[in-house]
């Protein structure tokens, strides 16, 4: 209930307890001493130089378990391909983004180690939600995830990348962002 | 990423996609082999009677199957497709059904072998006596690789002997002993061994004094009769 | 010689006893005569019976009880005689069948009439060819005597008897692999039940017995199942023939009653171990039987003794190893012929014995590690009791028993051999590499 | 097995209701609790007991003992968990293991594996050998159309004793001992069997592939779709594995009423012809002498002025593998507004209407099971192996397995032969002539017994046929001494139809002595004297409904003739063929891996044929142009699916009344056992006191066909007799993975024969009668009756022709 109007001094009033007068050297630092300590961060990081990328000249870095553009690798030494088209990525894929099919090695003109390659095998990087589950089924580490993060295109059926596409090496190289950075 | 453990994956063999097309284009229906026609298959009257008269002994046909078996070796020396075909066109069943048999015990040989057999017990009781250096000298003087003749057989060049060292024989009171032609010799020396070879390789009949058929029982001279035992009337 | 009683072996060394004219002259062939004249087929079965006749193949089942088991009908039934001695150790049924035929045959004749089986087969290991020779021209000689055949000593009853041949496999010496063989298949054991007596060969009930068991039966109906029970133990009635082996001076069957102290017969009859020489090892009973030591060598010979020891008596074979005598190596010889010899229908027994060998070869070989002794010594318990026959324990139990008993003359192979043929502990011992896998990311 | 006795048993302590007598693995099934298994399978027959998987604990028992050889007992206590069970479980695992290649990821087993699911769910997790494994050489093909990699093989026994105790060719075996047994073959030959694919689906490895499946997909890459194989009348139900619309393989669907669980390699691998780039996609056209592509509409309009033109003088020819649908719209719209009396769905010619009834009678009709419960089986006029495979299968179990009596009396020497106990052979032509003395033997007063050889023979196959519990599976000859002996043994007659939906064809009104349901109506031209009206022109028009008779019919020269002539021909066909080519308008048809509708098995088992696969190009659902094409003609159907097509031939066909697709189901339902049985029509008049033997007239040749008599044929003459060889088929020569399988004409004859005209160590002849001749290969069989030969129809040589007749045989001129 308010009390009414004009009220009477010493009745329903609060008598709140004030700062010290400003001035002084305690009020300057009241004044800028946070201001201070922030322009301190800033001053700081003048002589870093600028901090925006110059994007797209200029790429993000991503951290080393940043999980981009698949890649598929073939074995150094035999130049054969890891994958054996055992289509365990396509089994594991939440997204439902791979297609796999497999096909019988010859031996006289091999593509992988096994009796099994293989023959297609088409990621759909549209539907891919990079959540690197492939990369974990893969019983052969032939399938890990890039760091190739610029995939935009004008058409989606060119977002499906071929085994052709994904065994070569990748065109654009990303820096790595290292730890503390 | 898999935790390093990679499963076992090894090359396919060296028979090359174009090969095994050719292999598979090869094949014709009348490849396979049901039970023969008896119509089709020309056998040598002796063999044939053989196996028939195997035939009459058992209530039931494949019983004779051993027996047909041991006549075709003993009429090829050694179980050849041919006369398991043979014998099984008599007998009227699949020669696969015969060879699958044959190839399960030890004594049917599925592939050639030399005129004389010879099988060098090697089990515990000879073993225990000497049998190594027996199956050794064996080899040595038919000139055949010991290692191979222990585990899967091997004849001699001049296809006179083959050797093979065997699993128990049953005579172990002769230790080390061989089984020489369906003979039973023992105890052999490496000597006698040598001997043995030689003389087989002229067709004589080997180490004569060492035949089990003319030994005594091994267990000594005939003791004290045990007066419980009584004589042969009831 | 203290220790022997022949009944089995009697004028074994008599010469022409293979002969029938030879046996009739010692008195063969007068049990048979009785048998079908004087007493009924009934009677017959239970005098059998109550003589405690053990088989002696190795299991030890009463023969008359078995026999007994046998549905009556007008069925077709059969006889088989297990001649498929094959058991490393054993070579007592050779020295009966060739010294002694006849006895055997009317064995047959005579349990065949007592359990109204009409047919007989004798399986004969094939390696043993001259003994089936002998025995084929003594079944010649019987049914040319009318001992054998359509009616028998006209008295009507029929027992047709066939010598039947293997061609060297061991484990048709297991019963019911021994039926399907006769039967014209690989020899591969079946499940039991149904047990053979009811369902044999040719699905018709069988009997089966071994060569020294039937060996026996003359000699129980010609003198009655008491005289024959004042042999041997209560439990095991009867002589036995026990073949002595290995590293002894004397090999050879020796025929005893059971119950007497095993160092008499492997120092007393056989002779022991050459001079200077001491007993390290030996097998009670055939390559089957876990080992005893020097230390077991005063218990009594007898069934429950040996099975009180932790072996088993089986078929009476002794196999003597001496102080020169590698465990490992004897082990291994053991298992490997239980690898050769498994049939390969079951798991446990293909892959086990498959699996022990190799074990085996690497400890010899330096390649293995005591831990692998552990492993060998798992597979051995993984295998017993989880076989379809009893081929798979007879492997795993000597093995088995070796390793815990000289369990230090194993580590000491790993490290001898280890010595002998250095390689790096990393490297794989075996040829198959996994492919390697590159650096990934 | 069982004898039906309930009892109860305690497995991991919960209770558990099962048969007396049922192996244990089954009973706790009861009860939720999964033993596993490798070796055994019920379907082999007897448990052997060989794997070890199955090891469980019971109450009592001191050995851990075999699940699958167990049989159950009244109070059993079983344990499947515990520490004992599962040491000896994980025992088991790593066992198998030791030599089994750890090459899941290109195995094409992975993920539909028991050894896989087996070691996860039962093994010890982690594999302590570290010594080599056993190596063979890699896959190699056992037959065409099976690879073996025997590094994988767990010496199961499943494939061996499938080969020696379900197929019983033997060809299949174990080879060598122990450790080093692997599956062969005599000699490294091929395995070449009917139904040697079933050891594909049996081997619960990855050891045996299917040639044409491997590496072509995983199972979470597929879809299964569920329909029926119209290839033969044994009408298996299968399963189709699809993946991107195309069918990868089929496997078999279990269903004891019809097939057992297998599948004959026809059925197994014949899908690659649906897929064959030969197929007709798009309805057509002739114009200028070639067929043109054009739209339905114009495809149609063209069919129903054909067809309106002719009218009466049109006859429409339903080929087997039809659906119930099509051949009832096509009889709706032959006999409706056209008004024709002319359907057929056989090539053989007919009954006539009373006949048909009788030997129709759902009380005579036998269920493929009840072979299975017969005391003894008369196979008659057929072989199994080429007119319905699985009987051969399904034969041969209950002669092995429930001792069976089985008595085959044929013109040709079967497949069977070798199970039955007694055998008879006849000339051919001369089945009407056996039957009678065979009912005659068994106690038929109508018929004479017949005299020589003929009785003796009749006597031996009477002698084991049990009265009251015989099945007679036959084909060929119909006749009222059929089912007189059916009625004389109390027996049930299964007979096999030559087309795959043969009875239900019939059922709905293809054939031209009855209408829907055998009901009365005005009687059409048989087949013979059809082919005959179309050659003179009294009929116009030809309407072909999945029907090839130049191929398929026995006098397949004359049809060509015949359609040549022919005013208009519509032809509905999945290829183009030696019939389509005299087509003026030809629809694409569906194979039955796209149909939807129902068929009708042999034993009156209604099945459904669902869709697993889109229709190829533009083909349409049959049904549906059939009911346009009768909108066209004046008859609005209206039928706008498949579903309503059954509910017009369930009004239409009485004793199929209110039949739906729901009540068909799966396993479809057998009409005899429904309510609307009862509505099968009676034989309109007494029966005649004596049998009219109904011989088709026109094939009577010179000898053939007199009853109890075959006059040997003169001294250089053979009588010939034909037989359809289960691959002298259009799904044969599609198929790439069959294409080797393809018969080529041959000439069986005795070895007497072959001694008397000289032909030993001929390869090849020339078989002439009456001015037409054909070039055959010689195979001297031991089984054929002397003075008789045998040609194999269906290869579009016209061998059908010479069958009945008497021929000359002289060794090939010229050579190739």
């Amino acid at each position: 209930m308010s009390p009414e109007f004009p009220y009477l001094p010493d009745e329903g009033v609060v008598v709140v307890q004030r700062g010290p007068e400003p001035g002084g050297v305690g009020g300057a630092y009241r004044a800028f001493g946070e201001t201070l300590r922030g322009l301190k961060t800033t001053f700081a990081r003048i002589i870093e130089g600028p901090v925006t990328i110059q994007y797209p000249e200029e790429k993000t870095p991503v951290y080393p378990r940043f999980r981009g553009r698949h890649k598929l690798h073939k074995f150094e030494d035999t130049g054969l391909e890891k994958c054996v088209g055992c289509s365990l990525c396509a089994a594991a894929c939440p997204a439902d983004c791979i297609r796999v099919v497999a096909a019988e090695n010859d031996p006289d003109d091999r593509v992988s180690a096994g009796e099994r390659y293989a023959e297609v095998y088409e990621i759909n990087l549209a539907r891919c939600i990079f959540c690197g589950y492939c990369e974990v089924a893969c019983p052969f580490d032939a399938i890990t995830m890039g760091h190739e993060y610029e995939l935009a295109d004008y058409n989606r059926e060119d977002l499906v990348f071929t085994k052709e596409m994904l065994l070569a090496e990748p065109v654009e190289r990303t820096p790595l962002r290292r730890e503390g950075e | 990423m898999s935790d390093g453990w990679v499963p076992e994956i090894k090359p396919t063999d060296d028979l090359s996609a174009a090969d095994r097309r050719r292999l598979v284009e090869s094949m014709r229906p009348e490849d396979a082999e049901p039970v023969p026609e008896l119509s089709e298959v020309d056998i040598p009257d002796e063999l044939r009677e053989r196996i028939e008269s195997a035939m009459q002994k058992y209530p039931e046909i494949r019983s004779a199957s051993l027996p047909a078996l041991w006549a075709v070796q003993r009429h090829y020396g050694w179980c050849t497709p041919e006369g398991i075909r043979q014998a099984a066109a008599v007998m009227g069943v699949t020669p696969g059904y015969l060879e699958s048999v044959a190839t399960f015990y030890d004594l049917f040989h599925t592939s050639p072998v030399g005129r004389h057999r010879v099988l060098v017990c090697h089990n515990l009781a000879c073993w225990l006596r000497g049998a190594e250096d027996v199956l050794d000298a064996f080899c040595e003087a038919a000139g055949v690789d010991p290692d191979e003749a222990d585990h899967i057989g091997t004849s001699s060049e001049d296809g006179a002997v083959y050797l093979r060292g065997f699993e128990c024989l049953g005579a172990c009171d002769i230790a080390p002993m061989a089984s020489i032609d369906e003979h039973y010799y023992g105890p052999l020396t490496p000597e006698e061994a040598r001997t043995a070879v030689e003389q087989l390789r002229s067709d004589a009949r080997p180490i004569p004094d060492k035949a089990l058929a003319g030994r005594e029982t091994a267990g000594g001279p005939e003791p004290e009769p045990d007066p419980r035992v009584k004589e042969g009337e009831a | 010689m203290a220790g022997q009683t022949r009944m089995l072996f009697r004028h074994v060394d008599e010469p022409g006893l293979a002969s029938i004219d030879t046996y009739r002259r010692l008195g063969g062939y007068r049990a048979l005569e009785k048998a079908l004249r004087d007493i009924d087929p009934d009677e017959l079965l239970s005098s059998l019976e109550d003589s405690g006749l053990r088989g002696r193949g190795g299991a030890g089942f009463s023969m008359g009880k078995k026999a007994s088991f046998l549905p009556r009908g007008d069925m077709e039934k059969f006889l088989c005689c297990n001649a498929d001695e094959s058991e490393p150790g054993a070579f007592k049924d050779r020295e009966l069948m060739s010294k002694n035929p006849h006895q055997l045959i009317e064995g047959i004749v005579i349990a065949a009439v007592a359990a109204g089986i009409g047919q007989a087969f004798v399986f004969i290991r094939g390696e043993y060819w001259e003994v089936a020779d002998i025995l084929d021209r003594a079944v010649e000689e019987a049914y040319a005597a009318g001992y054998v055949g359509e009616n028998i000593l006209d008295t009507g009853h029929r027992v047709e008897l066939v010598v039947h041949r293997g061609a060297g496999a061991y484990i048709c010496g297991e019963e019911t692999a021994l039926l399907d063989a006769l039967e014209g298949k690989r020899g591969n054991p079946r499940l039991k039940p149904p047990f053979p007596a009811i369902q044999g060969l040719y699905g018709g009930p069988t009997l089966i017995n071994n060569v020294e068991t039937l060996s026996n039966v003359p000699h129980i109906v010609k003198n009655g199942s008491d005289w024959f029970k004042g042999f041997g133990t209560e439990q095991s009635p009867g002589t036995k023939v026990v073949s002595v082996s290995g590293c002894v001076q004397r090999p050879g069957n020796y025929e005893i009653e059971l119950g007497i102290p095993s160092r008499e017969i492997i120092y007393g009859l056989a002779g022991g171990p050459p001079e200077g020489h001491e007993v390290k090892a030996w097998f009670p009973g055939g390559s089957s039987a876990p080992v005893l030591t020097a230390d077991e060598l005063d218990l009594p010979y007898s069934f429950e003794s040996m099975a009180d020891a932790g072996s088993m008596l089986g078929s009476g074979s002794i196999i003597v190893a001496d102080e020169n005598v590698s465990i490992p190596h004897l082990a291994l010889r053991t298992a490997r012929f239980y690898h050769h010899e498994s049939c390969g229908k079951c798991t446990p027994c293909r892959e086990g014995t498959n699996w022990t060998v190799k074990m085996l070869e690497r400890v010899i070989s330096g390649e293995a590690t005591p831990m692998d002794l552990d492993v060998i010594s798992s597979v051995q318990d993984n295998i017993i009791g989880n076989c379809l026959c009893v081929l798979g324990d007879s492997m795993a139990m000597p093995v088995g028993s070796m390793v815990a008993k000289f369990r230090h003359e194993f580590e000491a192979a790993i490290e001898a051999g280890r010595d002998a043929a250095p390689r790096p502990l990393d490297e794989s011992p075996t040829d198959v590499k996994p492919v390697p896998v590159g650096a990934a990311g | 097995m069982t004898n039906g006795e309930e009892i109860t048993l305690v497995v991991d302590g919960v209770e558990v209701r099962a048969q007396a007598g049922m192996m244990l693995v089954d009973a706790a099934k009861h009860g939720d609790v999964e033993i596993p298994v490798f070796c055994y399978e019920p379907k082999l027959g007897q448990p052997v007991g060989a794997c070890r998987m199955c090891l469980v604990e019971i109450e009592g028992i001191p050995k851990l003992q075999t699940a699958c050889s167990t049989p159950v007992r009244d109070g059993m206590v079983v344990y499947t968990q515990t520490d004992r069970v599962q040491e000896a479980q994980n025992a088991v695992v790593e066992f198998l293991l030791v030599n089994h290649p750890l090459d899941c990821p290109v195995c094409d087993k992975g993920g539909e594996c028991p050894l896989q699911d087996i070691s996860m769910g039962w093994g010890p997790g982690k594999s302590r050998v570290i010594d080599p494994k056993r190596h063979f050489q890699k896959p190699i093909p056992l037959s065409p159309l099976i690879k073996i990699d025997r590094e994988r093989c767990i010496l199961c026994y499943r494939c061996v004793r499938f080969s020696q105790e379900v197929a019983e060719d033997e060809q299949l075996q174990l080879l060598e001992r122990g450790a080093s047994t692997f599956v062969g073959t005599f000699d490294d030959r091929p395995y070449i069997a009917p139904f040697h694919g079933n050891i594909i689906e049996l081997c619960p490895v990855g050891a045996l592939t299917s040639d044409a499946y491997r590496f072509r997909a995983r199972p979470w890459d597929i879809e299964d779709a569920g329909t029926v194989c119209t290839l033969c009348p044994s009408q298996c139900n299968i399963k189709l594995t699809v993946r991107d619309e195309r069918i990868q393989r089929v496997l078999a669907r279990d269903n004891f009423e019809v097939d057992d669980g297998w599948l004959c390699d026809k059925g197994r691998f014949g899908y690659q012809m649906i897929e064959s780039p030969d197929r007709i996609t798009e309805p057509m056209i002739r114009q200028g002498g070639t067929l043109v592509p054009v739209s339905w509409e114009q495809a149609l309009e063209a069919a129903a002025a054909g067809l309106r033109d002719a009218g009466e003088r049109t006859a429409a020819v339903v080929g087997g593998p039809s659906s119930n649908e099509e051949g009832y719209l096509t009889q709706r719209i032959v006999r409706g507004p056209l008004g024709s009396p002319h359907v057929v769905s056989t090539y053989d010619d007919a009954v006539d209407r009373e006949l048909l009834l009788e030997l129709s009678r759902p009380q005579l009709a036998a269920s493929v099971a009840d072979i299975d419960r017969a005391e003894s089986v008369l196979v008659l006029g057929t072989d199994p192996m080429h007119s319905m495979p699985i009987i051969d299968l399904r034969i041969r179990k209950v002669v092995r397995r429930n001792g069976t009596r089985l008595a085959v009396a044929t013109d040709r020497p079967t497949s069977i032969d070798g199970v039955a106990e007694e055998t008879a052979r006849y000339s051919p032509g001369a089945m009407s002539a056996f039957v009678e003395a065979l009912a005659a033997e068994t106690g038929a007063e109508v018929y004479d017994r017949a005299e020589g050889e003929l009785g003796a023979d009749a006597e031996r196959i009477a002698g084991i046929l049990r009265p009251g519990s015989t099945v007679i599976v036959w084909a060929g000859e119909p006749s009222l001494a059929v089912a007189d002996l059916a009625a004389q043994l109390d027996a049930k007659l299964l007979e096999i139809p030559a087309g795959a939906n043969g009875r239900g064809l019939r059922e709905v009104g293809c054939t031209p002595v009855a209408g829907p349901g055998l009901s009365e109506t005005s009687t059409g031209l048989s087949p013979t004297d059809l082919c005959e009206a179309l050659t003179e022109g009294d009929v116009e028009v030809a309407f072909l409904v999945n029907a090839d008779p130049v191929r398929d019919a026995p006098n397949g020269p004359g049809w060509n003739e015949a359609l040549q002539k022919a005013k208009f021909v519509l032809a509905i066909s999945m290829f183009e063929d030696g019939s389509t080519k005299h087509a003026d308008v030809v629809f694409p048809a569906e194979s039955y891996t796209e149909k939807e509708g129902t068929v009708t098995h042999p034993d009156g088992r209604l099945q459904r044929v669902r869709p697993g696969v889109p229709h190829p190009g533009n083909a349409r659902p049959m049904w549906e142009v059939l009911a346009e094409l009768a909108g066209l003609l004046g008859d609005e159907t209206g039928i706008d699916s498949a579903g309503e097509a059954l509910a017009a031939i369930a009004q239409d066909v009485p004793f199929y009344a209110r039949i739906t697709e729901g009540e068909i189901g799966g396993l479809g339902v057998r009409w005899q056992e429904r309510e609307a049985a009862r509505n099968f029509p009676l034989a309109p008049g007494a029966r005649p006191e004596r049998s009219s033997v109904v011989v088709p007239t026109s094939h009577v040749g010179t000898t053939g066909g007199v009853p109890g008599a075959s006059p040997a044929p003169a001294s250089d003459q053979l009588q010939i007799g034909t037989y359809r060889d289960l691959w002298a088929a259009e799904v044969t020569d599609r198929s790439p993975a069959l294409r080797f399988l393809r018969p080529t004409q041959t000439l069986e004859l005795s070895p007497a024969d072959a001694e008397r005209l000289g032909l030993n160590g001929t390869p090849e002849v020339d078989v002439r009668q009456n001015g037409t001749s054909l070039r055959a290969r010689v195979a001297i069989r031991e089984r054929i009756r002397p003075g008789t030969a045998f040609l194999v129809d269906g290869l579009g040589d016209g061998a059908g022709a010479l069958a009945r007749h008497a021929v000359e045989v002289s060794a090939a001129e010229g050579g190739e």
